[in-house]
């Protein structure tokens, strides 16, 4: 015996699934002696797939920390936090505009992202064009705007702010 | 039992199957061709060494994670973040019932050492505990070699984000990340990223998903970026999770490729309470007061997201802090 | 779903894995490259598909044995000689809180068929679930074959005792029986025999060690010789018991060599209950209200000592007969 | 890697244990929650290291049924079963004969052995000398007697008789 075959065959290949907004498989909790809100179970795609451009659904939250999903789509506000904050496209291609505010409307310990009205004054840090998988750093102190030609996904890893929004009773598992 | 060159650690001498045999406070570690036996002063308990070096592995790796490594329904390490508690029936209801736990607080590096010289020892040259079952040979069998090289892989941390400038640095097959055999059809391109003079070290993109299809371990969670004490740490997942892991927080999963089923106990009792089917984009908390094992069919991608906050435990254990993260 | 040439057995075409999916009442039964899953109307289970088979090749070829044999903590069966249940949950007390715990009992050929054509599907060329991990190869992939042969081992069932006209027959080289690696030390030599005319059928003796040095197989007990309803059933044991045997009557283990480690919990609940670590020597009753597990380091000789006696489940469960043989 | 290294390296031999009179290890119940009085552990040699010959002690019971540790050394009564039994030498070397009897003391339904007042009446039906390993078939009907020149072991599969001592409080583990 070779050592294949002691080991098992495999696949000459192997499909990797990922979700998207057009086509996502949703698992779930089974409860044996829990509640399943505990869980908070969701799915991001579904979540943006209800959702309007640029909300801020938090999908997660830990203590003051959140996940939120976003529908990227069209072209968002500038936003700016005092930390950084990150965005992973989950779908699509999304186009991230970053400036150095020269003067950031917030204090140093403010937690969670803030609209910026109109067009942020700073300097031009750079742009990042991000596909599925792609992870950005949308750094502390800059403004930071999203564009995005088709529907995607972004997940961004952030802290609550005042315009995240909780809408768990609508896209978590309940029972 | 004598004193071996690293300060400490409690070894004796190899075995008559080659292996040496540790001590570690009051509680004694020894293997032979098919078993690791723990014993400490109220008992003693036997477990396939596979299972035992597959966990002791993640063990050290993390050191310690968040809350407990439970190796088994009785042997495992609780995190006290500068001490460890070594235990056996702590978390089983008939240990408990009869009195029959024993633990035993330990300093962090102490435990270090002693578990990392136990997991080299005992690894021989054709096992990897890191690799899935398809990957490495087994580790039965009398002392053959080592392999120091796989076991003393470190955990990646990075400090802000992958990819950044003197931060933890992206794989490739140039430094010795191959893209795994199951995630030969992830996308390798990386995001266009235009920078401006100046501002090299923060506008900056990276493929997640290729940095994981190259990932050379499973179920080890490596920090990815943080967000203060918000932690990504995402990690690539075949076969079955080698321990059961016991929260001391809520620790939230993301899906981010194929499938993984999670098994959830009670944390104390390992009563069953849920099992919770993740599929690629779904997003689940996992209690603070529960302990879950993890069974991934194909080689999935899943984002581990901790808080790092040394509050937490103590603000969970006091009540302070529900042990679920939302009411709603 | 088509029904195969079996009469009965419900199977369907290969799956894109290139196994079988198997429908027995409620329970419906598919494997992938590392699992098989399970489900039934309230549930679902995954365990490893190479634990799966080594309980699955122990039920089969003790056709459903002395009441309970548990694949794990929550998938089994339990024998009632003529019918067989199977069932999910029924007994993790968790499970059976929650109600979620079910059961099907169903006609003993039925399940037979089903099972023998699992077994024999879903085992590749590479694989032998009655060999000791050393023995074998790897049980997981994709479809590559089979090992028919090694999964139809017959059962040594003596009416009298092996080695007499007509009864189970010794072994030896010649018949396809070698020595085991482990048990290469065991003497060979048969006892002297000397018999007179007409006395050949019944002036008989051979030497047990040496045909158990022959075992070809791990945790089979087969029956060497019956007095009555009392039947010998010797094993060779190595590694860990692939199942864990729940009891509906005593049974009692002799270490004939070596040494096994017995891990028992309550039959119902899971709950530890003791650990039996056993000798060459050392005899133990197993009580009817206990389920165990064994740890055997080397390859070992256990004779399991059962009373075969058809009315003896229903006169423990009744209460009518105590759960362990002796009061003193 | 070839398929050794695959598997793992074993010894290049192994010693298989027994035990003896002279050399025995005894393992035992290590309790958690329940009565080590349920397991009637108990050793054969150590049995019979404190026996007097051919004293037959029940080491096993279930039902009617029994296992007896029997130490050989010299040469016993003859007995007869109106059932088989068999005799599996665990030490020593013990000579068994067998005598058809011509009339069987016992019913045919009888469980256990009895003792033979003085020698058997009936055709010889042949001799077995039988080492550590061996086992002998005792006819149902046949007179049997043991011999051995040194001590040894013998565990017995029959039903219990007149002559089966029970002695679990002196042999059986209780704490
Ligand atoms: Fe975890
Ligand atoms: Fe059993």
């Amino acid at each position: 015996m070779g050592v294949s075959a002691i080991k098992g065959k495999e696949k000459s290949s192997y499909v990797t699934r990922f979700g998207s907004l057009e086509n996502y498989e949703k698992g779930g909790v089974e409860i044996v002696n829990d509640d399943p809100r505990h869980y908070a179970f969701s799915n991001v795609f579904e979540v943006a797939s209800n959702a309007k451009p640029y909300e801020k659904i938090a999908v997660g939250k830990n203590m003051e920390y959140v996940l939120e999903a976003i529908r990227a789509e069209g072209t968002s506000e500038w936003r700016t936090a005092a930390h950084d904050e990150f965005a992973l496209v989950m779908d699509g291609e999304v186009e991230i505009t970053l400036v150095k505010l020269d003067q950031s409307p917030l204090p140093a310990d403010a937690e969670g992202s803030v609209a910026l009205a109109g067009e942020p004054v700073g300097r031009r840090m750079g742009r990042v064009v991000a596909r599925r998988g792609h992870m950005t750093l949308l750094p502390a102190g800059a403004a930071y705007r999203f564009s995005a030609e088709r529907p995607g996904v972004i997940l961004q890893q952030t802290i609550a702010g005042p315009d995240t929004q909780f809408r768990w009773a609508e896209i978590a598992q309940s029972l | 039992m004598t004193t071996t060159a690293e300060p400490a650690v409690i070894a004796s001498q190899p075995n008559e199957t080659g292996y040496r045999e540790y001590t570690l406070g009051q509680f004694h570690f020894r293997r032979d061709e098919y078993f690791a036996y723990i014993t400490w002063p109220t008992g003693s308990h036997m477990m396939s060494v596979d299972s035992f070096l597959r966990a002791m592995q993640r063990d050290i790796a993390w050191d310690f994670f968040y809350g407990t490594v439970n190796f088994d329904g009785v042997f495992g390490t609780v995190n006290h973040y500068g001490k460890v508690d070594i235990f056996a029936g702590r978390y089983n209801d008939a240990y408990r019932k009869a009195e029959l736990d024993y633990s035993e607080t330990v300093e962090t590096p102490l435990i270090r050492e002693t578990f990392s010289s136990i997991l080299d020892d005992w690894t021989n040259e054709t096992f990897d505990p890191f690799a899935s079952p398809h990957e490495t040979g087994s580790a039965f069998g009398i002392k053959n070699g080592d392999n120091s090289k796989a076991v003393s892989r470190e955990r990646v941390t990075a400090q802000r984000m992958v990819g950044l400038p003197g931060d933890a640095p992206l794989r490739s097959d140039e430094n010795g990340y191959p893209v795994n055999r199951m995630l030969a059809d992830v996308d390798q391109e990386e995001p266009l990223v235009e920078v401006e003079e100046g501002f090299e070290g923060e506008v900056s993109s990276f493929n997640l998903f290729a940095y994981l299809s190259r990932s050379d371990v499973t179920w080890n969670p490596s920090v990815a970026s943080a967000c203060k004490d918000s932690l990504f740490c995402p990690t690539t997942e075949e076969y079955i999770l080698p321990i059961i892991h016991g929260n001391d927080r809520v620790e939230w999963f993301i899906q981010l490729s194929d499938e993984i089923t999670w098994e959830v106990e009670d944390r104390d009792t390992g009563a069953v309470r849920a099992r919770v089917v993740m599929k690629a984009g779904d997003v689940s908390a996992m209690p603070a007061d529960i302990r879950h094992q993890g069974y991934s069919p194909k080689r999935s991608m899943l984002l581990v997201w901790e808080n790092a906050n040394p509050d937490l435990p103590d603000l969970i254990a006091s009540g302070k802090t529900p042990t679920y993260p939302i009411d709603f």
